[in-house]
């Protein structure tokens, strides 16, 4: 299935672009997505790194790395936030 | 105990959350502001753009002041962040906690505002000089 | 680096301290009013009086201002403390604190409240309800 | 010499007035003046104790236990503070 990923601040700048549409299978979880944003797309793979906090919000919601993403779902690559 | 949350375009009004404080159990009111420095790694810059992904962020900003109020048990915490440009000078960020002693408002105050630089999907960008 | 000290009579005024930022290096202001709540000692209340040794209050005010000052790096500290009659859900006490960032701010506020709850010569009296 | 010493808050109310002079020697220090208030009014005693934080203020500073006392200095019985 196709899952496009929400992409914001150094991601965006990094991949070139705001959103990211990636093919997994289906019952990919989290974590797939995750690995497929970096085959994707080379400057994101430092980015969309778990061991370096990179989390998938699933629905406006952070998700667990082994959630399945059905593809309804919004789903947005939160990673290096600067609030504050 | 209430929690109040707001994401502005642009600076946070700087009378925001000084309405007359709640009478009688009320010991400390903490009023945090973030202020936009002129220098970001030795280069000067006129502003921070901030974006936000929304609805989760201000979801986020609720859930999180929700658990410090709880925690802490504060009287009441309430937070404005900015959206799009803050020109230096100017705050991006205003929280304030209503408490009955200080002890828990400044403890409350760094844990929320750690939290919100981890968890809460909000992004700036300098622009430069 | 700047300390201001004010012993003003009755409640503190309210905008106190909120001039504006000093623009550039200022990366947080924070905010302190210590208010007065209803109980005290299972009592209720409708005011405190306070009583100041003056010069001295003064003196030991700026001398423990600048001490934290320095030792926190910030880079201002303002106080306003009261003297005489202040009712319940006014406040008797503001700080305001500027600093780079926000973790000296936090350190700092709670130490200099410490130090003037210990060190500076004023009294608070009740006034039972 | 006699060496009039300023009280406030809960050591005035004990005392029961605002200041109270004490007769002590010639170049008697901070330690002398505090142990002679105690002596002069019973409920003062627990209250001028160097122990439980009482300290003299000499002309408007704190001063050590060991600073001798002059006649003209001004004396205030600094102890039970409660601002904020």
């Amino acid at each position: 299935m196709q899952v496009k990923v929400l992409l914001f601040g150094p991601a965006a700048a990094a991949a070139g672009c705001d959103s990211l549409t990636v093919s997994v299978g289906e019952g990919a979880t989290c974590r797939d997505v995750l690995a497929a944003l970096g085959r994707a797309n080379a400057p994101l793979e430092a980015i969309a790194d778990a061991a370096k906090g990179a989390r998938l919000a699933v629905n406006h919601a952070f998700a667990e790395a082994t959630q399945p993403i059905q593809p309804t779902d919004e789903v947005a690559l939160i990673s290096m936030v600067s609030g504050g | 105990m209430s929690v109040h949350i707001a994401i502005v375009d642009g600076p946070v009004p700087a009378t925001a959350g000084l309405a007359p404080t709640e009478v009688g159990r009320v010991g400390a009111v903490l009023s945090f502001d973030g202020i936009v420095r002129e220098m970001e790694d030795g280069r000067r810059l006129i502003a921070l753009d901030y974006e936000a992904y929304e609805p989760m962020a201000t979801r986020e900003l609720t859930a999180v002041a929700e658990e410090v109020v709880r925690a802490h048990g504060l009287i009441s915490l309430a937070c404005w962040h900015s959206r799009g440009r803050v020109l230096v000078g100017a705050a991006s960020l205003r929280v304030v906690i209503r408490a009955a002693h200080r002890g828990e408002a400044l403890v409350a105050m760094g844990a929320f505002i750690d939290r919100l630089k981890r968890d809460v999907p909000i992004w700036k960008e300098p622009v430069w000089a």
